[in-house]
């Protein structure tokens, strides 16, 4: 039996990203060493929380443009309420997962109940979360707990002097949690489902409405979670922080294989996604003699042997039309 | 009572699609809901179900007022339905398609495995063979078709709905549905009916309830009515009987002028090569179980997908057809069978889609002068009976078989050569249907060479001056004159190997 | 003419809301006053100012209406004006320095209509892709600093006036007029909204679909390269760092408030104006208002929501809906139904 | 000896120019110098500082996009005793962590501003408009702290409206616009902008108004870029407050005597905030600037 051809997208990026870290490795020998794979997991922890989010968010056939504002937002609330206020990070958690998930909600409510297109919605919540970042402070803010620190340094030596941090883990769980909730939850099936056609949807059952609702409210816990991930890394919350964060997790959720018309994808790619983005940046460092213009234009254009990649691997692999197999 | 209706009333921007209608369905008997296009008769089921918010009226389940809110909740209250032209979800499994929202779950979890075994059980009975691991979209409008109806049944509790189940299904599939549909009717469901198939109609159906122009004319007992006068109640007049038992002169193809000549054309894995000769004036009927091949071989002759070997000579001359622009530039016109994917602009007036093919045609920079685009709406909406209140309508908003007739005027309005008609009757009303005939009847004289593709037999015998049989994408025989008969169409069919089942 | 009025309506009713809006937190803003042969007044600067969204959202319209997207406008800004600035720099002159960045802008729309229409990649992800490195070519051009130039002639299209009016605005007017004209005049706005709407049935029905894409998206780069040149003039110096910069989210929303859909389809060039001139209006009146920059987000996002709100035909629908209702609930029952208990 | 480098981005001609000198500076010296564009996101010089760690680099090169969050990162290079050198910016970390900081002091930055502005301005009442930086950067958080200290003991000098221009041409040119608008220009006495390129935009602001930069309006800036001295010598800008880009130099200076025997360099080098105004040859010093990549 051959493997579905929902399968082939995935299974290229997968390919693809092995094959370009072997051509880096050829290169740069070090490449191999747990400190990289460690760095790469750590470096790209929130990247790959949020873009799990925007992974659910894109099957459906939307888009979240908020979540980089929202993971700014998130970094200044915890380090706002922890100088403030005497409570336990814990519960400054809890709080702020609150928040970014009403946050969603609503803005899942609007998209839903006027029939505005998320696009705009979520533009209008990207300004919003960075306005409300800079009416807590418009200063960065150092956060300074002992609860923190251990967050911060909770850390499993691999051998060879790597780290799999904590976050690094964290966002594993995230990618596996992602992949149970859209796969495996009748919750999952209906942004599939949504992503197929939402009047289709409609007329076979799927509470829309609830379904969107809950969309962007799992976009918006993904990225708090995803901000107090950044802020466990960075160690303070600035406002100006991961702008543009968005489009660099939608460009991840695409290079995994997700179709941006929704409808189409696998949470699993997306972690491949955020992985060969992160590969793309370390080639970058190692490599070390790129100008800065040269760095963007390098940047565009591995962004764009990817897909090209993927695109033609597709065509060889797919037949003219799925349907005309014998 | 099981079901009761009174008084539902629905409007749309400038249409009232129901008017005050009642509706009864008793538990046990199969209720056809009869009328032309446009007649209300899906607005119905959808007020019904929940898809849309009825204005006014009063439905009551087994005496108890109810009114979803909700297809979901319609469903929760024993309402199977099957919408007309929705095949569910293309980009999810079968299997996901058939148990969607009642998923088998462990641990909170979907359990696949499970999932598909119950779709396995579900299919039983239709006698499909296919992977219910794959996604639906790979497969044919029919199977998709039938898998939507095994999911309506499963999720009949009470009342099973059918808006046109029947439209892109062949006679053995028909049959096989109208065996479940007695098993449900024994089992005391209330099933509705939706069809333009009289012939359908009488065979399965106890009650008829006719609508015309979303008011309720009459609800009688099938047997008690007969066809003229089902006809007189669904149209408000007498049909002329255009299809005579032998409309199209079967003899008279030969001597004519060659207009398209196809020579070993054909591409790997969709259509083996085949040779196929196109006379002015003349009708070609495309015969095939589901899936023979024949959707394909008018895509390849249209240039859809490009044929890999054979060429094409019109006139006499090689042309190459390797994409719409150009087959059309050939003088070719092509009305697909999937009208809502490859046919109709949705958002576009009725006006605007009449013209479209002509305009691409003339190019941008020349525009249709909007005098010429009005006075062309006004003919083919007249001559088609297009019901629209007027040119200026979204056709998405029509009803199905009038958006079928739109996408007609399109390429009728383009005066091709050589136009290949897919499917150009379904989900058309008899009234439609027969016009649509003497139509092709029409153009042909005028020396238009037409190819059509149909599970009809009656309407390819009735229509065709040839009949190409396709099996297992292989032109398997050719039928003129007085070989044309239905007879001979299903021995060519099953003929040879009549023990594989296709 | 009334039909296109009518369509222009809510945004015509918007910008007027606005307007009384922002008088009152500033009295003067509609007062306009003629001063060396020129126009000024707050008004004169919003049409002055909102050229460059006004410019990339006529284009936008376009790509829009296909049901693509260009995020790469903004970028797009930052190369044509490089190529302006550089050309000028070299000395040759006003009009190769005008045609090259038209060239470039053209160029770029080519490049991310080729990827559109031919590779078949999603019209966010190319041109995404031009977004990110375009800004490197830019800097590339300018190595990194801002390239100044002092030809007058060029600085007069960022800041002159002709009658009074200024450059900018005319060049928008004149944009605007001319893509809405041969939009309409000719069958390419009938043929755009339908690739837009259903690009495989368009292409049964012999529309040539990847040559209008292409089109669509060389518009938009002539379009983003016009509004290079004014930003470029304007500042009489090209910024390939900031140049454009967010400009593509300002353009992409002020087709949204003209009430294009982000699906595709039916359009409106001149609803788009006026919704760049909205965008134009709130971001001028946070600044005549006087409220602290760290406001500015905020206040932009909660008008930009209500606008959107006002403007959402759900929104009416509800309130027809309502309205329904309580008419209902006021009238007798109708008398078939008895069973009230 | 390898260095990496992580620079910011190139935001700004100020930042091509530093990125420009600290390669010149490598090169000067024979240093492999590793060059990270971070593109104004700290995460990614973050995810920099940890690859220049892996790689095993002899001394590292950071001019932090924001003051805070680095102490988990400067840790790890420590632990692999890799001397960490701050430009221009500082940190807000435990001094343990890095070797020393080279740079201005923005908040002096600001009141040296203040200061000139205090000694000269005209008669009376004097109303000042200022053109901020990106809300929430440092520069412009503290060049506005340094201005207000400097003006505070001042009689009669007022900050009248305040709005960021995003450290941009285009920026400076459209607030100062609505500024001229609000405030009816022949009100305005003084703009403080807060870096040259804010400055240059406002001033062709005030002159298509129909005013005089320089006289009718008096401009401070900082940063000291070439263009502002051409707009100096035209006499449309009044002072500038230097920052100069060649913070390297003295980064590699303290590296070099570390590398050779350990020597602890002081934990702060400030460069100097030097003011220049049109008494100072603006000519000449734009002649000497103009090829530093700026
Ligand atoms: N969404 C809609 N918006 C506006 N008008 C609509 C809409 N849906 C249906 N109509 C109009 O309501 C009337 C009834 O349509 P309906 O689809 O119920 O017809 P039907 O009886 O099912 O016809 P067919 O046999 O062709 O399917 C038609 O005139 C149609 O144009
Ligand atoms: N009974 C079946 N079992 C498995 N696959 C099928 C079956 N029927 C159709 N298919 C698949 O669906 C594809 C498309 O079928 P389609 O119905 O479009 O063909 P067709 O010959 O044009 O028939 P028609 O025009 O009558 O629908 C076929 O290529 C075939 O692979
Ligand atoms: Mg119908
Ligand atoms: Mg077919």
């Amino acid at each position: 039996m051959r493997p579905n051809p929902r399968l082939y997208p995935l299974l290229a990026t997968i390919a693809i990203f092995f094959t370009a870290y072997l051509l880096c490795w050829l290169q740069f020998p070090f490449m191999l060493s747990t400190r990289v794979v460690g760095n790469l997991l750590t470096d790209n922890a929130y990247l790959g929380i949020v873009a799990v989010g925007m992974t659910v968010v894109i099957l459906s056939g939307g888009i979240d443009l908020s979540v980089g504002s929202v993971i700014a937002f998130s970094g200044v609330f915890i380090a706002v309420m922890l100088r403030d206020t005497g409570l336990h990070p814990i519960i400054v958690f809890a709080l702020l997962l609150v928040v970014t998930t009403a946050f969603g909600a609503v803005m899942g409510a609007i998209i839903h109940g006027l029939a505005m297109p998320a696009f705009i919605v979520t533009l209008a919540g990207m300004f919003l979360a960075r306005g409300a970042a800079y009416m807590l402070t418009i200063d960065s803010v150092p956060i300074d707990h002992a609860f923190f620190e251990a967050l911060q340094d909770s850390h499993w030596r691999m051998p060879g002097g790597g780290r799999f941090t904590l976050i690094g883990a964290l966002m594993l769980l995230a990618i596996a949690g992602g992949a149970l909730v859209a796969h495996r939850t009748r919750f999952g099936a209906s942004v599939f489902a949504i992503g197929g056609g939402p009047d289709t949807a409609r007329l076979m059952g799927v509470e829309v409405g609830r379904t969107t609702i809950g969309i962007y409210a799992f976009s918006g816990l993904m990225a708090g979670l995803s901000g107090i991930v950044f802020a466990i890394y960075t160690g303070s919350g600035y406002p100006l922080a991961t702008v543009g964060t968005e489009l660099t997790a939608i460009a991840a959720v695409v290079i995994g294989g997700t179709l941006l018309t929704g409808g189409a994808g696998y949470v699993v790619g997306t972690l491949f996604g955020v992985l060969t983005m992160g590969l793309i940046q370390t080639y970058i460092v190692f490599d070390g003699t790129l100008s800065s213009w040269w760095t963007k234009i390098v940047i565009g254009v591995l962004l764009l042997c990817f897909i090209l990649l993927q695109k033609s691997l597709l065509r060889i692999a797919t037949p003219v039309r799925a349907s005309s197999e014998g | 009572m099981l079901l009761t209706i009174r008084d539902l009333s629905k409007s749309f921007p400038g249409t009232k699609a129901l008017d005050s209608v009642d509706f009864d369905l008793a538990a046990g008997e199969v209720h056809a809901l009869l009328g032309e296009n446009g007649a209300g008769k899906s607005t119905l089921i959808k007020c019904l179900t929940g898809a849309y918010r009825r204005d006014e009226g009063d439905i009551r389940l087994d005496g108890e007022p109810i009114s979803p809110g909700s297809t979901a909740e319609a469903q929760s209250l024993g309402i199977g339905t099957v919408y007309q032209e929705v095949n569910l979800l293309d980009n999810l499994t079968v299997a996901k398609n058939l148990t969607f929202g009642r998923e088998p779950r462990r641990f909170g979890l979907i359990d696949g495995r499970a999932q598909r075994a119950e779709a396995r059980r579900m299919l039983e009975g239709y006698g499909l063979d296919i992977d219910v691991g794959r996604d639906l979209g790979s497969y044919s409008v029919a199977i998709r078709q039938i898998v939507a109806i095994a999911r309506a049944v499963e999720l009949s509790g009470k009342i099973l709905i059918l808006d046109e189940p029947t439209a892109s299904l062949d006679a053995a599939e028909t049959r096989m549905l109208f065996d479940v549909v007695r098993g449900l009717r024994d089992r005391g469901l209330g099933i509705v009916f939706v069809s333009h198939f009289l012939d359908q109609v009488f065979e399965l159906t106890d009650r008829v309830t006719v609508l015309r122009n979303g008011a309720k004319i009459v609800t009688e007992k099938t047997a008690e009515l007969d066809r003229v006068a089902l006809i007189r109640h669904m149209l408000g007049r007498e049909l002329e009987e255009v299809e005579a038992e032998q409309g199209a002169d079967h003899t008279r193809s030969e001597a004519r002028r060659t207009v398209v000549d196809f020579k070993g054309y054909g591409r790997d894995g969709l259509v083996d090569p085949f040779d196929l000769t196109v006379r002015e004036g003349e009708v070609i009927g495309l015969a095939g179980l589901l899936g023979s091949g024949r959707t394909e071989t008018a895509e390849l002759m249209f240039g859809i997908r490009a044929a890999q070997r054979g060429e094409a000579k019109v006139d006499g001359e090689p042309v190459s057809l390797t994409s719409p622009r150009e087959a059309i530039a050939a003088g070719f016109g092509f009305a697909p069978e999937e009208r809502k994917t490859d046919g109709i602009v949705a958002d576009l007036s009725v006006r605007e889609n009449i013209i479209l093919a002509l305009q691409a045609r003339r190019g941008w920079a020349k525009p249709v002068p909007r005098a010429e685009q009005a006075r062309l709406a006004e003919t083919y909406i007249k001559r088609l009976d297009i019901r629209t209140s007027d040119a200026e309508k979204a056709v998405g908003e029509l009803s199905g078989g009038n958006q079928q007739k739109v996408v007609l005027a399109r390429w009728l309005a383009m005066n091709p050569r050589f136009l290949i008609l897919d499917e150009p009757t379904r989900g058309v009303d008899v009234g439609a249907h027969a016009e649509i005939l003497r139509l092709i009847g029409e153009i042909t004289e005028g020396g238009m060479s037409v190819l059509v593709i149909s599970s009809e037999l009656d309407e390819l015998v009735a229509a065709s001056d040839r009949i190409i049989v396709v099996r297992d994408r292989a032109h398997v025989a050719e039928l003129s004159g007085v070989e044309i008969t239905s007879g001979a169409i299903v021995t060519a069919i099953a003929a040879p190997d009549a023990g594989k089942v296709a | 003419m009334t039909r296109a009025l009518r369509r222009c309506l809510p945004q015509i009713l918007t910008l007027l809301a606005l307007v009384a809006l922002v008088s009152i937190f500033f009295p003067q803003f509609l007062a306009i006053s003629f001063e060396n042969g020129r126009l000024t007044g707050p008004v004169v600067d919003i049409v002055k100012r909102g050229a460059p969204v006004a410019l990339l959202a006529i284009g936008m319209t376009l790509v829009i209406a296909t049901r693509g997207i260009d995020l790469s406008v903004g970028t797009v800004m930052a190369i044509s004006g490089a190529v302006a600035a550089w050309t000028l720099a070299a000395g040759w002159g006003v009009f190769p320095a005008v045609l090259l960045a038209i060239v470039a802008g053209l160029t770029c729309g080519l490049w991310n209509g080729c990827l559109v229409a031919y590779v078949g990649i999603q019209p966010i992800v190319a041109t995404l892709i031009l977004m990110t490195s375009g800004r490197g070519i830019a800097q590339l051009i300018t190595e990194g600093r801002i390239l100044t130039f002092s030809d007058p002639a060029f600085a007069w299209i960022g800041s002159g006036t002709v009658a009074g009016v200024p450059v900018p605005a005319l060049l928008w007017l004149v944009t605007g007029i001319a893509v809405a004209f041969i939009m309409r005049r000719t069958a390419l706005g009938l043929l755009v909204e339908a690739i837009g709407i259903n690009r495989s049935a368009s292409t049964v029905a012999g529309i040539n679909a990847r040559v209008l894409l292409i089109a669509v998206y060389a518009a938009s780069g002539f379009c983003a390269a016009l509004a290079g040149i004014v930003a470029t003039a304007d500042i009489r110096g090209a910024d390939a760092n900031n140049a454009g910069l967010w400009l593509e989210l300002d353009a992409i929303l002020a087709v949204v408030i003209g009430g294009n859909s982000l699906l595709g389809g039916r359009f409106s060039v001149a609803a788009s104006i006026l919704g760049a001139l909205i965008i134009q209006t709130v971001d001028t009146g946070i600044l005549l208002a006087g409220f602290p920059s760290e406001y500015n987000l905020v206040i932009k996002a909660g008008l930009v929501l209500v606008i959107l709100l006002v403007q959402s035909p759900n929104l009416s629908q509800h309130w027809h809906w309502l309205r329904m209702e309580i008419r209902r609930q006021r009238e007798p029952k109708p008398i078939g139904s008895r069973d009230t208990r | 000896q390898t260095v990496g480098f992580s620079q910011i981005g190139s935001e700004s001609g100020w930042r091509a120019a530093e990125t420009t000198l600290t390669r010149q500076e490598a090169e000067a010296r024979g240093i492999d110098l590793r060059f990270s564009d971070a593109q104004q996101r700290q995460e990614n010089q973050i995810a920099a500082i940890r690859s220049f760690v892996a790689q095993g680099v002899d001394a590292i090169l950071l001019a932090p996009v924001v003051a805070t969050g680095w102490d988990s990162v400067l840790e790890e290079a420590a632990e692999a005793d890799i001397p960490v050198v701050l430009l221009d910016r500082r940190v807000d970390s435990s001094e343990d962590l890095y070797l020393t900081a080279v740079g201005s002091d923005l908040v002096h930055e600001g009141e040296v501003a203040g200061q000139w502005l205090v000694d000269n301005k005209p008669e009376g009442e004097c109303r000042v408009v200022e053109l901020q930086g990106t809300t929430g950067s440092s520069p412009a958080i503290d060049r506005a702290t340094g201005f207000r200290n400097a003006i505070d003991g001042a009689e009669g000098i007022e900050i009248v409206r305040s709005q960021t221009g995003d450290f941009t041409r285009s920026g400076g040119k459209e607030v100062m616009e609505s500024f001229l608008q609000a405030e009816s220009g022949n009100e305005i006495c003084a703009l403080y902008a807060h870096n040259d390129d804010m400055a240059l935009g406002a001033i062709q602001a005030i002159n298509e108004a129909g005013m005089n930069p320089g006289e009718d309006i008096l401009i401070v800036s900082i940063d000291a870029v070439p263009d502002i001295f051409q707009a100096m010598a035209n006499g449309d800008a009044n002072a500038t407050v230097e920052l100069t880009p060649n913070m390297s130099g003295p980064a590699f200076d303290a590296l070099e005597a570390y590398w050779a025997d350990g020597t602890e360099p002081e934990k702060f080098i400030q460069t100097e905030s030097r003011l220049y105004t049109q008494d100072d040859d603006p000519m000449a010093e734009y002649e000497a600037r103009k090829d530093l990549g700026y």
